[in-house]
């Protein structure tokens, strides 16, 4: 009996098979196949707020049918895996979105899905709205777009699952980065033209995955499969608020 | 209890003065909640289920759109209205462009009007094919036949994004109008696609609105439930379909028209029920409507030029006049959206001083606090989905 | 545009408030301004005689002068039957304070609510003047022109 | 079939459980692939053939995640009330025969775990139990969702109980048994009960199949779980397999019920002219026949949930006591009276 207080899980049967005999070989095929099933059975939480609620409803019909993967859409974060942020966030609604996070049940990931999720787009400068909502949780996959075509939402899973794989794996899991490297104009500092050769330099820059000032921003992948897990926390720039 | 229903229903009911035996419960249904249509928070006097008083708190979207208006042009308006009411992208852009386009004088050619009217209409048709979608799985449940439906509405809404790809390379969110006019023109087989599209949709559509008319359930669970009379309706600011259901023979298509709806005929759907099902009516019969106003304009959209300006070179090319403030409104799908716009703010006027923005939705969920009283928990969420909020555009 | 205004309502509004509707001549196109003792007064007439029973909206901005800070609240009506619309401008001074119109309209409740929450225009009388869309606890008011747009609010931003 | 009935009970009991348990997960795949054929997508692929082994690696998911209590809630109840539903609608299962033969005249039933005299009794019993773990757990888990959910479930439970045992009552005079093997029996001499009585056996199975559905939480009257309305009904704090077996629960309780209903209105696994063949043959066409007929019941259950809409609690009950009751003691008079005069 876990109670909800916000610490790290680990199953309590583990614990016993581990510590019996023979119970390492058992355990490794055992945590091969549940994580097989965990991955091919990842339920949504749509945490949906704006235009790309939409758009995730749009992924549940016909044309895209997130079923297909085994995905079921749940309304209580009890039940869910993934919570899918799908909209803008306010400052009024990011203590509700930390607490139904809270509220999932581990193992959970997270995808911010469109533009205002994943860094707050053009409203990322205005009072009320939280410029991304990996302020608040840590996302695991970004969808770019406003907003994204539904299908993006299937590529995204199937993403979620081979990250999901490489971890079950003892593999090196490389840190979706924000894919908003592009630096954002200030709001009021429009219309003129240096300004403007300036962005277009910078989204040329960004294109190029460069950060600001041509400085490289992207963590080169280590060689080593087995890299330690620090080395990918660190990207200094795409990060502009 | 012949009072009014503003008289009889106080949203500002002081608890206490309730009996204090009757032992209410607070139940908070949202910010995250299935049934709310995104983002809206209502807080519940419960007795038993039944609702004694109802208070809803808007505003988990709240994402200043009109502080933001002030700081940019006229030109990177457009799509920023885009993201408003997301159910229907395109008439918000009319709205904006409208008012812009009134305010500085400024004519559209006939060609862009028709093909305004077009894409409005196409818009209605796919923002009321969401709303029965949704409406319905509020009533019949994420697992049952309301979910069958949206599945349904969902796949007819598809070809007329498609359409709306064809023309602007956008599934929503299109950017496609400007000051003076369009900015992308029919592309070839558009007019095809569209009669395609429209054909599908006047075949299934009687299909649709006969699961939920002819079955016994939805009709118990719609009739009678959530009236907004007539005077209060007009005193809450209702427009549109919420409206027209009323009883209120009002639509700003025929009686205030923009766009090219002064030279076709609107038949306008006006419902005496006052209740969740005269709203669902009243959208069914705007459904078939607009399919038909659709199958008129298409072949007989009139050559010519598609802008009266030249083309968007620089984003502060359009400048208000200083101190002149006016009201515009159009029909939006959900209704009359109008706009405040006062002229000459900053980059030497190119920017809007202000920019109100009127959202029919605001004035929708005004009314849930009268239409609520005296139903149950249930209730609630069919109330809210014939009231077709948008919290995009609640909360702006 | 306000459009043409019936002569009929011309005439009555021009007995009725001779201080501010002249007889002869067009309307202001923005509005005419009105004192504020006469803002309730204007919207009953309106409502009751002339038969603008449709409430479309109440607009307050924000004008930072030489002289210090002034605003205007605008107010829309609309007649249900002709479709037209009538619209009126309040000027207050640096303590914005207006008689509500909830008692004669009721969609007035959160219309005021929220020009109060973004503006900072204190609707006197009315029975719940809390914030609308910001939290109860936020500070300032968003639409004043001093209000910078990307006013910090920790944690979140 | 085997004589020990401690034998019995363990090698029957082994295999019903077995196969109700596959039957019950398959049912969720099976609803899934159901549920989007008939709105137009292709529902679960990818893991198996055709994704049919979605709801195995479902439940292993389920066992993986956090098992997490909220912080105010009755921790003994919350914990307890996910073991009782199952165990509840797999002890309805017990007295069922799932298949029979002829033998010396007389209708035996097979392939059941216990033949309990008072079988029909039991059954209902066992209905009426089940409204008490959702009561538990929507009491339990300290959420108003779930306490609204717990209130209706209760509120539907208890009402439905009645027409519910008015209708059997119309299978239980008639024949003048109250075993399930023992109005199957009857069943195989004179006739099923729908066709034997001929109006008012069809009323009482149509009766009986809807209170089975209000049972069972089924949509149109599925309140206590309206996901739109109370976003997941007692089951809202449940995490992992607590919740997955409160889900299995629910397709075991309509698998089961289509089994009563079948046993109890469509003459359980009896089907004219098995007479005469040798007895293993007669059990083997008996239990495929009880399966469709279970089957096909149950496929019109989920063709029900996925085509209509929901009642509102009042409704509900106005539904039960102004219209069900009354039917329901009209159609046991009747039944009576004709039994009496010696109709039947």
């Amino acid at each position: 009996m876990a109670i909800d207080d916000g610490r790290s899980f680990e199953h309590p049967l583990y614990h016993y098979w581990e510590n019996s005999p023979g119970g390492g070989i058992g355990l490794t095929t055992l945590d091969r196949l549940l994580m097989h099933s965990a991955r091919h059975s990842l339920w949504f939480f749509p945490m949906a707020t704006s235009c790309c609620a939409i758009e995730f409803m749009t992924a549940a019909a016909s044309r895209v049918d997130l079923d297909q993967a085994g995905t079921i859409i749940r309304p209580t974060p009890r039940h869910c895996d993934v919570m899918v942020v799908a909209g803008t966030i306010t400052v009024k609604m990011a203590p509700r979105v930390k607490k139904l996070w809270d509220q999932m049940p581990e193992p959970k990931w997270a995808i911010a899905m469109g533009s205002c999720a994943i860094c707050g787009d053009f409203y990322r400068d205005i009072y009320s709205v939280v410029p991304g909502v990996d302020v608040i949780i840590p996302v695991d996959v970004y969808i770019p777009g406003c907003p994204p075509n539904a299908d993006q939402v299937m590529v995204a899973l199937q993403r979620l699952q081979e990250k999901i794989k490489l971890q079950l794996e003892g593999k090196f899991v490389e840190r979706d980065l924000r894919p908003g490297t592009m630096i954002y104009p200030k709001i009021g500092t429009h219309g003129d033209a240096r300004q403007s050769a300036e962005v277009a330099q910078a989204q040329l820059d960004g294109a190029r995955g460069l950060g600001v000032g041509g400085k490289e921003h992207r963590v080169p992948r280590p060689a080593a499969v087995q890299a330690p897990p620090e080395a990918d926390a660190t990207s200094d720039s795409g990060e502009q608020s | 209890m012949n009072l009014r229903q503003r008289d009889r229903i106080n949203p500002h009911l002081d608890l206490d003065t309730v009996d204090a035996a009757a032992d209410l419960m607070a139940l908070n249904m949202g910010p995250q909640h299935p049934s709310t249509h995104g983002v809206l928070r209502i807080k519940l006097f419960l007795d038993g289920e039944v609702i004694i008083k109802a208070v809803p708190y808007p505003g988990y979207l709240h994402r200043g759109v009109e502080k933001l208006c002030e700081r940019l042009t006229c030109v990177q308006l457009t799509p920023i209205f885009d993201k408003h009411d997301y159910v229907a992208p395109m008439t918000n852009e009319q709205a904006l462009n409208i008012a812009l386009e009134r305010m500085l004088g400024v004519e559209v050619p006939r060609r862009a009007r028709y093909m305004r009217t077009i894409l409005a209409e196409l818009q209605r048709l796919a923002s009321h094919l969401l709303w029965l979608g949704t409406f319905t799985l509020d009533i019949g449940g994420t697992i049952g036949g309301g979910a069958s439906l949206m599945m349904y509405t969902f796949r007819e809404r598809e070809p007329i994004l498609d359409v709306f790809e064809m023309l602007t390379g956008a599934r929503f969110h299109y950017n496609t109008h400007q000051v003076g006019g369009n900015r992308h023109d029919i592309p070839d087989g558009w007019a095809a696609a569209v009669k395609t599209c429209m054909d599908q949709l006047a075949a299934r559509m009687p299909e649709y609105e006969e699961q939920c008319v002819t079955n016994s359930v939805f009709l118990m669970r719609t009739k009678g439930i959530g009236v907004i009379e007539t005077p209060l309706a007009l005193e809450l600011g209702l427009t549109g379909p919420n409206l027209r259901a009323s009883g209120v023979d009002l639509d700003l298509r025929r009686d205030a028209p923009f766009h090219a709806y002064d030279e076709i005929k609107v038949n306008v759907a006006v419902s005496n029920g006052c209740d969740t099902h005269a709203r669902f009516e009243v959208r069914i019969a705007e459904m078939y409507e607009s399919i038909r106003i659709v199958r008129e304009l298409i072949d007989n959209v009139p050559e010519g030029p598609i802008c009266s300006l030249k083309p968007v070179r620089t984003v502060n090319q359009i400048k208000l006049p200083e101190g002149k403030q006016m009201y515009t409104a159009i029909e939006t799908p959900r209704g009359e959206l109008g706009t405040w716009l006062i002229g000459g703010g900053a980059e030497k006027g190119a920017c809007p001083y202000r920019l109100k923005i009127r959202p029919p939705s605001l004035h929708a969920m005004a009314a849930l606090p009268y239409a609520l009283v005296g139903h149950t928990v249930s209730d609630v969420v069919a109330v809210l989905g014939s009231l077709d909020p948008i919290m995009g555009e609640v909360d702006r | 545009m306000m459009g043409p205004v019936d002569p009929a309502l011309r005439e009555a509004l021009a007995k009725q408030f001779p201080d501010v509707f002249a007889a002869e001549g067009d309307l202001d196109p923005n509005g005419v301004v009105v004192p504020a003792a006469l803002h309730v007064a204007l919207a009953k007439t309106l409502k009751e005689s002339f038969g603008f029973t449709l409430y479309v909206s109440v607009i307050a901005t924000n004008f930072p002068t030489a002289e210090g800070e002034t605003y205007e609240v605008a107010t829309v009506l609309r007649n249900p039957t002709t479709a037209q619309p009538f619209w009126w401008r309040v000027r207050l001074g640096a303590d914005p304070q207006l008689a509500t119109l909830y008692p004669l309209f009721a969609g007035a409740d959160w219309q005021e609510r929220e020009q109060f929450d973004l503006v900072g225009v204190n609707f006197v009388d009315h029975p719940d003047m809390r914030r609308l869309m910001l939290s109860e606890d936020w500070e300032g008011f968003p639409l004043r022109k001093s209000y910078a747009i990307d006013t910090p609010h920790t944690p979140w931003r | 079939m085997i004589p020990n009935p401690w034998l019995n009970g363990l090698v029957v009991g082994g295999a019903v459980l077995a196969v109700l348990m596959t039957l019950g997960a398959l049912a969720s795949w099976w609803e899934r692939k159901f549920s989007a054929r008939l709105q137009g997508r292709v529902g679960t692929t990818i893991l198996g053939p055709w994704g049919i082994l979605q709801p195995f690696a479902d439940a292993a998911k389920m066992i993986q995640k956090e098992d997490l209590i909220p912080r105010d809630a009755d921790r003994v109840l919350f914990y307890i009330a996910p073991l009782f539903p199952v165990t509840l609608v797999l002890g309805l299962a017990a007295v069922i025969p799932f298949a029979g033969y002829w033998a010396d005249g007389v209708w035996h039933g097979a392939a059941m775990v216990a033949d309990v005299d008072v079988g029909v009794l039991f059954v209902l019993a066992l209905s009426g139990l089940m409204v008490f773990p959702l009561w538990m757990a929507g009491w339990a888990s300290n959420n108003k969702y779930s306490l609204l959910a717990a209130m209706r479930a209760v509120a539907q439970g208890v009402s439905y109980e009645i027409p519910m045992v008015l209708a059997a009552l119309v299978p239980v005079i008639a024949s003048g048994k109250l075993s399930v093997t023992g109005v199957i029996a009857w069943q195989a001499e004179h006739g099923w009960i729908v066709a034997r009585l001929p109006v008012v056996g069809f009323l009482a199975f149509v009766l009986f199949y809807l209170t089975s559905l209000a049972e069972a939480n089924r949509i149109p009257f599925d309140i206590p779980e309206a996901e739109s309305e109370l976003v997941g009904g007692v089951i809202t704090e449940y995490t992992g397999i607590k919740s997955g077996l409160f889900i299995l629960s629910e397709y075991l309780h309509t698998l089961v019920a289509s089994a009563v209903a079948t046993g109890m209105f469509l003459g359980g696994g009896h089907v004219p002219g098995l007479a005469g063949l040798p007895i293993w043959a007669q059990v083997v066409i008996s239990l495929a026949a009880m399966w469709f007929k279970t089957l096909a019941l149950f496929v019109s259950i989920y063709w029900i949930r996925w085509s209509w809409y929901r009642f509102r609690s009042d409704q509900l009950m106005e539904l039960c006591w102004r219209y069900l009751v009354p039917g329901g003691l009209g159609l046991v008079a009747s039944t009576a009276v004709a039994v009496s005069l010696g109709w039947v």
